[in-house]
């Protein structure tokens, strides 16, 4: 749920790209200082930044029979970390705006807020609390708990603070922002609930693909 | 293949899989077909001829339920597909579409488990799904594969794993792109043995090549394309055509050559077809001098 | 592979500099955000479809399959301002402001959504992106982002194909498939990217790669005619507008 | 090519490139080779057949510069390239390398851009840069795509790009891994005459392939592979010889059956090259018979 171009008031639009630009400036830095450090980097961030792209370009079964994208939130969280993802995220949106028409260029600070960095961070914050909790249960089973949640609860974080957003930039006459953010909140999550849930066995069914296949890859990215 | 135009396509006999009237084009350019016929007949191996852009992947597409006509329809035993998830489901589990890099097919992390995907999405349970995955795997002779990852399968072997999970949804046609693309002259050969044996046990093979040798010596029938059909017709007959090579512009084969050369030598009897192989020539050769 | 993409590079203004495009549809874009959106965003909307389907020659159907996507989010956002909650009518009602605060919002973002569409439909980002370096950003980034922007495309086909196998063998039969189905075509994803970023590296390698992916960028010439031209229809814009408000207030 | 084992090495003329005593195993696996030893001559097109798994990729990667051997050295034009990365760098500059899969050479949104990539790691400016890369387009004849984005280009065309980026590094030896493998008949003709210019211009060409009868019309000299060296020498020798090829594993080429059928009906002296083509051969036969 990309928030379109022009949709926001142009000081809502300002107000949230400053809000993202410190975590993307700070993701940036780490992302150029890793492929400064090591020149074989540079092609890796570029695979991982493709793979951000293409993954959120997959169609996922949604409850009225149609279908909608992953936000990748999750999965992007647990294998790159929050501050990469941070800047991954902000380019795969630019490229959705570009090339997809997914959200705009003036909403960009905006979506990035809601989807590179709240989505992301919520759903890292979600892994790393389920591991812990869950660390006596056995790998497999904290593994996959733990990546569900990440990735339900990041999905679900990024269009709750869609809604904020559209809330605080479009306040109730009567009731104001709660108001608005009951209404924004109540359209989006008819579907966005389930899509969370479904969004969540998707990563968990992918994760623990990635561990038979490729589990050299997932140790050096630190799972 | 039985091809026909028009008003004759009732007479002929009931295909195994046709398309009658196929147009098809993708998004923003020309169209790739216009009202294409195809009619194929059980039991056959087609050979679909052409240059590259010529539509070959596109009719394997369109015959397989991958890609569907813009205009035409797609007949499964002499039974139009109709529009819809469950004839499309139906044409598609009967035609299975084998592609050219095996790695687009391969999504799992072992071969059993590959081969059993298809399977478990025909709704079967486990004891059937492996049933089918065992005989699968038995057909392609790589019963010894079973446990294996996939990512440490050799180039062949992974086109073995790929057909294995074609053939475990019991298609009566399997359509393949380029099956012999990448292998070495004895992973052919041993590929073109395991696909007769499924023709002999009565699978319907459409196979693309780029390889007019191979289909010469394996094709029944074959279909010239390059953007629309040049022609059909008896492999052995449209391949000794130099004009309708040129016009799908194709190489000719060596056989039909070679044949003609023995025979001037007389050491062919004339009407007796040529070699199919080097190797035949050459042994023919041999006898005459030894 | 991507419409707009490729519409981009058949764009008879390929040539013109991604400046004076992103100066015209820019500076319409900040006219239909900033100024009073009647009359400014029909005028805006007006004057870019005109340069769109006029010179810019974009097909009007490439552009209508593309704008539904941002069109569809307008539309259903702007339900929600239909109605009031938690007011003095009840719990949910009708605001009698609602159909005009919802008309202005849908009029200035579709707008909005003209510009950027229209920017993207002429401007491809091959010709776009190595001049990142100009406005400042560091170029270990800006080599970054076009290499993400290369292999995309590589990753995206193998998705499709991916996609295709699946789906003939029944993969997107159920839901209960589909997730599966989705599950494993992303892992397949991942380990292919990966395995083609490190055989890009030996290719790339073998061309003497030592850390910089250094390329020779198109000359394209930046006109001073070309960016007051395309100046030209922001400020009439902005002057349209502020003559309609001033004649508005006054007598 | 030339070959030499043991002494008579320093007798052999001044090699293009050779190996000699290559010895390569990846980790966790057995060799690939032991004591190879392979010497390319200046303006040859030197084959390199061989069933898959075989070593052909990696003898290719050996020669260019792209991995070490464990055990040997590599000479490039008579003189030994040292380790150390300036050598190193030296090696893979005249010795490049065009891999079968043109997406693992694109990096590049645009041509122009791709193929600029090497002169200017070569620290050539950027008129110079631009000079390389529209001679290299030329050469390829793909001037009319230098503005194309990489990825709406036909396989074909991405292949050519890919040649064109190795071209423009000026080396001395072209090494191509399966360059006509997905390519139409039409397409591998058109190639292989662009790769003929480039030889007649003085490059020296190793090409790896699975088409033994590529190979006899257009290869040189031909080394066979299967985990160590087979043989080499004279392409129309090792070709000719049914042990040497079922050794390889590989089925012999039709040119020599064709020769011999021909040769006996009378229809070419003896002692004369057969056809190189079956095209060569029915003109032959239609000659005689009109």
């Amino acid at each position: 749920m990309h928030i379109a171009e022009g949709y926001l008031p142009w000081q809502h639009a300002a107000a949230w790209t400053a809000a993202a630009a410190p975590f993307v400036a700070h993701g940036v830095r780490s992302l150029t200082q890793a492929v400064r450090a090591d020149p074989d980097a540079k092609l890796l961030v570029g695979a991982a930044g493709a793979f951000c792209f293409v993954l959120s370009a997959l169609k996922i079964p949604s409850v009225s029979g149609s279908c909608s994208h992953p936000t990748g939130a999750g999965l992007g969280a647990v294998l790159f970390r929050p501050p990469v993802m941070a800047a991954l995220g902000t380019i795969t949106l630019l490229f959705q705006a570009l090339l997809l028409a997914h959200g705009g260029l003036t909403t960009l600070g905006a979506n990035v807020f809601s989807m590179a960095v709240v989505g992301p961070w919520a759903a890292y914050g979600a892994y790393r609390l389920v591991r812990a909790v869950t660390a006596s249960a056995g790998e497999q089973t904290s593994l996959g708990a733990a990546v569900f949640c990440a990735a339900a609860l990041g999905s679900l974080a990024t269009y709750t603070m869609t809604s904020v957003q559209l809330a605080l930039a479009f306040p109730d006459p009567a009731s104001g922002f709660p108001g608005s953010f009951a209404t924004f909140a109540g359209i989006f999550s008819v579907t966005q609930v389930p899509l969370a849930v479904i969004e969540g066995l998707v990563t968990v069914v992918l994760v623990r693909l990635l561990c038979r296949v490729s589990p050299d890859q997932l140790r050096r990215l630190g799972v | 293949m039985t091809t026909a135009s028009g008003g004759d396509a009732t007479a002929a006999p009931p295909a195994a899989l046709a398309g009658l009237g196929l147009s098809f084009g993708y998004p923003d350019s020309a169209p790739v077909f216009a009202g294409l016929d195809v009619h194929i007949a059980p039991g056959e191996v087609v050979g679909v001829l052409g240059p590259n852009g010529g539509g070959k992947t596109t009719l394997l597409r369109l015959l397989s339920g991958s890609l569907t006509p813009d205009e035409g329809e797609i007949r499964l035993g002499g039974e139009p597909v109709r529009r819809g998830r469950r004839a499309l489901a139906e044409l598609r589990r009967s035609v299975q579409l084998v592609f050219q890099d095996p790695d687009d097919q391969l999504f799992s992390a072992s071969v059993t488990q590959d081969v059993s995907f298809g399977p478990l999405n025909l709704g079967l349970d486990t004891a059937a799904a492996r049933e089918r995955v065992t005989w699968a795997l038995e057909a392609l002779e790589i019963t010894d594969l079973a446990e294996q990852p996939t990512h440490l399968l050799s180039y062949g072997q992974r086109k073995r794993v790929v057909l294995a999970g074609a053939l475990a949804m019991r298609p009566s046609v399997l359509v393949l792109d380029e099956p012999t693309a990448g292998l070495d002259p004895e992973g052919v050969e041993s590929l073109v043995q395991t696909l007769e044996g499924l023709r002999a046990a009565g699978t319907t093979l459409v196979v693309s090549t780029h390889d007019v040798d191979l289909a010469w010596r394996w094709a029944d029938t074959v279909l010239l394309l390059d953007r629309g059909r040049l022609a059909s017709g008896q492999a052995r007959e449209i391949l000794a055509d130099p004009a309708l090579l040129a016009a799908a512009r194709l190489r000719p084969p060596w056989a039909p050559a070679a044949g003609r050369a023995l025979r001037a030598a007389g050491l062919l009897p004339p009407g007796t077809p040529g070699p199919a192989t080097p190797e035949e020539a050459q042994r023919l050769l041999d006898e005459a001098a030894g | 592979m991507l419409a707009i993409d490729a519409a981009a590079y058949t764009s008879p203004w390929r040539r013109v500099h991604p400046a004076a495009k992103g100066l015209l549809f820019g500076g319409l874009l900040v006219c239909a955000l900033a100024l009073p959106t009647w009359p400014a965003a029909p005028l805006v909307a007006a004057v870019a479809l005109a340069a769109a389907f006029g010179p810019a020659r974009v097909s009007p159907r490439a552009f209508a399959r593309a704008a539904w996507g941002p069109l569809l989010f307008i539309l259903t956002g702007s339900l929600a301002l239909l109605v009031t909650v938690g007011g003095a009518q009840g719990a949910v009602a009708l605001d009698p402001e609602g159909p005009a605060r919802a008309a202005e919002i849908t009029g200035r973002a579709a707008a909005a959504v003209c510009c950027q569409l229209l920017f993207a439909f002429t401007t491809p980002l091959a010709d776009l992106l190595p001049r990142l370096t100009r406005i400042g950003l560091p170029s270990a980034l800006v080599e970054v982002v076009a290499l993400i922007y290369r292999m995309l495309f590589v990753t995206l086909d193998s998705a499709r194909r991916v996609q295709t196998a699946q789906a003939g063998r029944l993969g997107y039969v159920d839901r209960r498939a589909w997730v599966r189905s989705v599950g494993s075509l992303g892992a397949a994803l991942f380990v292919r990217t990966f395995h083609r970023a490190q055989r890009m590296q030996r290719g790339l390698e073998c061309r003497g790669y030592t850390g910089e992916l250094t390329v020779l960028v198109d000359e394209l010439p930046l006109r001073p005619a070309a960016l007051i031209a395309a100046a030209l229809p922001p400020l009439l814009v902005a002057a349209a507008t502020a003559a309609y408000v001033f004649i508005g207030a006054g007598p």
